[in-house]
């Protein structure tokens, strides 16, 4: 798998209260309203304008604070396509991957890529493409990449159960 | 004085019709009235979507006591802002009316009209005479204006305009 | 070589013996959702399974908006409670005088237990590691997931060793302590690990004050925080405990540890965190006489009987100068608070106390602020638009310094009251 | 010719000899507004002024804030940064912030409403004040902008209707139950436009909190205003709280006794028995036998209407007969009127008893009534409540709700369904 896509970049220690406010936790309840709410208090420019393919960059601790899982679904509904950063708070690592939202920890790759960079990532390699060069990520584990492959947790325990 | 008779479609609501059905109570903090339009009788069942459906010009038309209830002026705008010109009914509760009076919005008192117009009717009104007629049944009412101070200050359109012109001629 | 708390907890788990980075999967003993427990709900549904693995795991508590306040609010109590009913599940805390803030609840109804591994669709989860429990947040299909198959998986976290000596000099508090760990090793700090707090200190403080420490643990980016299953834990769940499978584990003296930090709670001062981020620390005199708008005294970090305590020996006999919202943990500290006349004092100083509920810590309920409001407050975030609104500003201390700010209407420290 | 009590308070602020029907100007003694249409009001007030207007007199401008008490919504908490800023640049003190409790209630404990008094507020039980002779209405917030730049505004004289009511009341029967009579027999538009006289013995013998439950509901009849004439313990507590002067403002409004009344109304309550308002309109009134044994999910107690000491005393004495224990799932909720009555139950013991069976102490608000704060019902549940209106929808889309007693909220608390009081306190 391959994409490619614009870059909407951040700085370290992202809170999931940005992501997703918490005021809308007990009033939106559909996914697909989740979209329109994501990065409000963090970037409007992003709640307006991210595209459907769009990449989210970003520093350490991306996701920290709390487990609402609104904070991926908000952005999967939207189309993100991959966040990749230097790292992620551990809750949104695993709804992240629960979700079916591919995630990558890549410093080196953060430090060179720059906001509105068009971007390529190549999962079956396991490389960024980005204007100052080429980088690679390690491949997910073997149990993480079972869960992507199926499309997230719920599809993944459907098949386990063999209900699919 | 043409431009006094209005034409448009009748929505006919039944009596003590409250400021909750006319604007429900969660949307209290708005102060735009712009804003307010789109909860017109969201709460009143049946006529859920008037806000969407009715068209400036239409009015309203209902029994007694329309508008019992809170002391929101919210009630009164949210019609105003939808473009309603007139509210046809056979009474009023007493804030709703001062709260229209107040804001300038003819509100008419016409004895029994929820007997005579139905729903989707097609109505005339003139609103200098009275003169309220049923297109769709032919049948005419009259809608009394109000009282001397209601009819003085509605005539400035409403209650502060009347005041600051009420001190202009102070003044002189 | 010695075992670390999370090797040892999630070995026992697992039935096998386990390292660090090793991935296990066990079957948490309780699984804890509040109000989230609807939209949970329906992704369960969506698996397809039609019996939740085990009723008697599940635990769910009303907390978040409480009684609800919108029709969403009150729609979505009415799926938990035809959910309860639908899947038997006994451990239900409705909007009665019987619950609380769901980690209150937990630990104060005997679910906290020593060696149970316990999730929860909270962040906050972490909390019951005051009570030896490994404790941890997880999401809402997770959760989902978990109730159909009774199984979660789990990465074996490296153990970060925060060794606590000393004792807390007058006006000072475990949320100083805690406030200044997060301060010096940041927000990812402790990202993936297990916290273990040890140390004499540690055994000195009560487990009101522990859980204040292992709840902000998801602070520093902790999977889990915990503190030893010793005799004061014993005693507190010795008439309550709701299940008899626990056993008071703990790490080896000669584990080994990722990281190791010490404190001294004898140098320590009261402190803050400044808007916007956790770690953004400062001693409370950097920031003294900075005007607020509102003071609140509640969230699952700081509102039992203890901080309750605290907060009125300052507020007794004076008035509040702001707004000063106090909500207790559960309806039990709030009877207790009654109880010993603190409620009194708390009316009398000019505050509002709420009915327990997590209030406006997350911008839910009761006491959003306005666009260019400054609050104190003792929950555990300060993120921008955490509590409603993006345009406000929120530092985090202890309820000593909460207590002393209300009075003052301006950050204040509450050493200069006491 | 002989005056009504309102016609001698109209007399007194607008100068005139007056007589129903008229059209005239009053000078305000206390306009107030809450942080429902108050925020309307400043950003009306600023826009006729161009932002440089002075209110006509800070000392007679009052605000409380009682809807969301504290905020729930960003909308509201910037609604209130508006309200406490406008105050202090016009000079008012007089805000009651958000620790206070329900504006009307707070006004009286603080001394600020006096007989014969002509008082406005943003909201349609101002009413209730008539509890104790003052003619206070709701409005609009444009009202509260003239009367902020004029200090004055008109007012129609209205008719009077006088109420006569005898007999005393049965065990686990109120003032409550009476109204919901006086209601159920005038209806809805039944006062419209009107003032009502509530006079007779029983009235005579009723306490402030009763007073205040019959006053609050002459708006659930369209009513103006409803008057009753201070006396005995009532005028004794208003002079402790307003001063020595409310004993000549209270003979001064007493009505003659040649007064024309446009209609008169007796009651005796020596039968009358425990009522209620049906969904979904105040005046589909039953009596609470009828509707007996309907299961209920929710009851609440408060409002401005019956959210004082004596009220919740009343819920407790039966509660009490109960030994302190309420129905398994029913959700049942308590919000005193004010900070002062919150501490008056505490005392009393009554806050810990209330806990341990089960029920909910709020923080003094509005709570319920405006749907805001605690206790929105979900769809098809139904609840009972001490409220004032019952209308559809108005406590939660596609829910029910019954208006009655204290007594009978709790009576039906303990049982789970609509229970007659008289089964339990027997």
């Amino acid at each position: 798998m391959k994409i490619t896509g614009k870059v909407w970049k951040y700085g370290d220690d992202v809170n999931t209260d940005v992501i997703f406010p918490g005021k809308y936790t007990y009033t939106v309840s559909e996914r697909s309203e989740m979209g329109q709410y994501a990065l409000e208090d963090l970037d409007p420019e992003f709640t307006k304008n991210a595209k459907p393919g769009d990449i989210i960059v970003a520093g350490k601790n991306w996701g920290c604070g709390s487990s609402r899982e609104q904070a991926v679904t908000c952005l999967k509904v939207r189309g993100i396509g991959a966040i990749i950063a230097k790292g992620f708070a551990r809750i949104y690592y695993r709804n992240a991957l629960n979700e079916g939202l591919p995630i990558i920890v890549a410093p080196d790759a953060v430090d060179a890529i720059e906001p509105n960079d068009e971007i390529t990532i190549d999962f079956d390699k396991g490389e960024i493409i980005t204007p100052k060069g080429t980088f690679s990520f390690p491949p997910f584990p073997e149990f993480v990449r079972g869960l992507i492959e199926d499309g997230g947790l719920i599809p993944h325990v459907r098949k386990s159960l063999g209900l699919e | 004085m043409a431009e006094n008779i209005l034409r448009g479609r009748a929505w006919v609501f039944g009596d003590d019709v409250d400021t909750d059905l006319i604007y429900h109570n969660k949307y209290l903090a708005i102060t735009d009235p712009k804003e307010m339009a789109q909860y017109s009788f969201e709460y009143y069942p049946g006529k859920e979507n008037f806000a969407k459906e009715a068209k400036p010009g239409d009015f309203v038309v209902a029994g007694h006591n329309f508008g019992c209830g809170s002391s929101r002026e919210h009630a009164v705008y949210c019609l105003k802002e939808l473009g309603i010109p007139v509210i046809l009914a056979e009474s009023y509760a007493r804030i709703y009316y001062r709260n229209a009076v107040n804001n300038g919005y003819p509100v008419l008192v016409v004895p029994e009209i929820t007997k005579k117009v139905k729903d989707g009717d097609e109505l005339e009104v003139n609103l200098d005479t009275g003169e309220i007629k049923n297109l769709t049944t032919g049948e005419v009412m009259h809608g009394d204006a109000v009282t001397d101070l209601e009819k003085e200050i509605m005539a400035y359109g409403g209650l502060i305009p009347y005041l600051k012109a009420q001190a202009a001629k102070e003044q002189k | 070589m010695g075992k670390t708390f999370a090797e040892k907890v999630l070995g026992k788990a697992a039935g096998e013996d386990v390292k660090t980075g090793q991935v296990v999967t066990v079957e948490p003993h309780f699984c804890m959702s509040h109000d989230n427990a609807a939209p949970i709900s329906k992704i369960f549904k969506k698996i397809g399974v039609e019996k939740v693995w085990n009723p008697d795991h599940i635990v769910f508590i009303l907390d978040h908006a409480v009684p609800a306040p919108t029709d969403k609010h009150a729609e979505n109590h009415k799926i938990i409670r035809e959910f309860v009913k639908e899947q038997g599940i006994k451990h239900f805390y409705d909007v009665n005088s019987k619950g609380g803030v769901c980690h209150q609840i937990m630990c104060q109804e005997g679910y906290a237990l020593p060696g149970l591994v316990m999730v929860g669709s909270d962040s906050h989860t972490c909390t019951y590691g005051a009570y030896g429990a490994f404790s941890t947040g997880i999401g809402r299909s997770e959760m989902a997931a978990t109730w159909a198959t009774g199984k979660i998986w789990f990465r074996v976290p490296e153990s970060m060793k925060i060794t606590v000596k000393g004792s807390f000099k007058k006006g000072v508090s475990a949320k100083d302590l805690i406030l200044k760990i997060i301060g010096d090793i940041k927000a990812d700090g402790a990202d993936y690990m297990s916290v273990e707090f040890h140390g004499p200190a540690i055994s000195q403080m009560s487990l009101a004050e522990r859980m204040t420490l292992c709840n902000m643990g998801i602070e520093m980016g902790a999977k889990n925080a915990v503190c030893p299953p010793d005799e004061k834990v014993l005693d507190a769940i010795k008439d309550n405990a709701k299940t008899d499978k626990w056993e008071a584990i703990w790490a080896d003296d000669d584990a080994v540890y990722a990281k190791e930090l010490e404190y001294n709670l004898g140098e320590l001062e009261p402190g803050v965190a400044k808007p916007h981020t956790v770690d953004n620390y400062a001693p409370v005199n950097e920031v003294a006489g900075t005007p607020i708008h509102q003071a609140f005294l509640g969230s699952c970090t700081n509102a039992r009987i203890e901080d309750l305590r605290e907060a009125a020996k300052i507020l007794k006999g004076k008035e509040v100068a702001v707004r000063t919202i106090v909500i207790p943990a559960s309806w039990k500290v709030y009877r207790q608070a009654m109880e010993e006349g603190l409620l009194n004092i708390f009316l009398d100083a000019g505050c509002i106390i709420n009915n327990p509920g997590c209030g406006p810590c997350m911008g839910n309920h009761e006491g959003i602020l306005a666009p260019g409001e400054t609050c104190i407050s003792t929950a555990n975030r300060n993120f921008k638009g955490r509590m409603g609104n993006k345009e406000s500003f929120i530092y985090l201390a202890s309820p000593m310094t909460v207590a002393a700010s209300a009075v003052k209407g301006a950050i204040a420290d509450p050493r200069e009251v006491l | 010719m002989g005056k009504t009590m309102i016609q001698k308070i109209i007399q007194r602020a607008s100068g005139k000899e007056v007589k129903p029907g008229d059209r005239v100007w009053c000078n305000i003694d206390l306009s107030t507004a809450r942080d429902f249409a108050g925020p309307n009001c400043v950003l009306q007030f600023d826009k006729e002024t161009e932002g440089k207007g002075k209110v006509w007199n800070p000392d007679k401008i009052a605000f409380t804030f009682d809807l969301e008490a504290p905020s729930r919504s960003e909308q509201v908490a910037n609604n209130q940064k508006l309200i406490r800023e406008f105050a202090k640049r016009q000079g008012i003190t007089k805000v009651f912030d958000v620790n206070w409790g329900i504006g009307q209630h707070v006004l009286l404990e603080n001394g600020l409403v006096k007989p014969g008094w002509v008082i406005l507020g943003t909201d349609s039980h101002m009413n209730l004040l008539g509890a104790v002779g003052a003619f206070a209405t709701g409005v609009g917030n444009t009202d509260i902008v003239a009367s902020w730049i004029l200090g004055k505004l008109w007012y129609r004289v209205p008719e009077t209707v006088k109420i006569h009511v005898t007999g005393s009341f049965k065990k686990g029967v109120c003032m409550r139950d009476l109204l919901t009579k006086i209601v159920g027999t005038l209806g809805a538009g039944g006062l419209i436009y009107k003032a009502v006289e509530f006079v007779g013995p029983t009235i005579e013998n009723a306490n402030l909190a009763e007073r205040i439950t019959l006053c609050s509901m002459v708006t659930e009849m369209s009513g103006k205003i409803g008057l009753i004439q201070p006396n005995g313990e009532v005028l004794e507590w208003l002079k402790a709280r307003a001063g020595e002067e409310v004993v000549e403002l209270a003979e001064a409004i007493k009505a003659d006794p040649d007064a024309i009344y446009s209609e008169e109304y007796e009651f005796n309550v020596d039968d009358l028995e425990p009522m209620v308002s049906a969904p979904d309109a105040p005046d589909n009134v039953k009596t609470v036998r009828e509707v007996a044994g309907e299961k209920l999910d929710q009851i609440h107690i408060g409002s401005c209407s019956n959210g004082r000491f004596e009220d919740i005393a009343a819920a407790f004495e039966v509660l009490k007969a109960a030994d302190f224990k309420i129905a398994p799932g029913i959700r049942a909720i308590i919000t005193p009127a004010t900070r002062e009555v919150m501490k008056q139950c505490a005392q009393a013991g009554f806050i810990e008893k209330f806990l341990a069976a089960g029920v909910i102490f709020t923080n003094p608000t509005c709570a319920l009534c405006t749907a805001k704060h605690y206790g929105t019902l979900p769809s098809g549940d139904v609840g009972m409540s001490t409220t004032n209106r019952n209308f559809i929808g108005k406590v939660g889309k596609g829910s029910h709700t019954y208006l009655a007693s204290p007594m009978t909220a709790m009576a039906s608390a303990v049982r789970g369904v609509i229970t007659d009081p008289r089964e339990i306190i027997g």
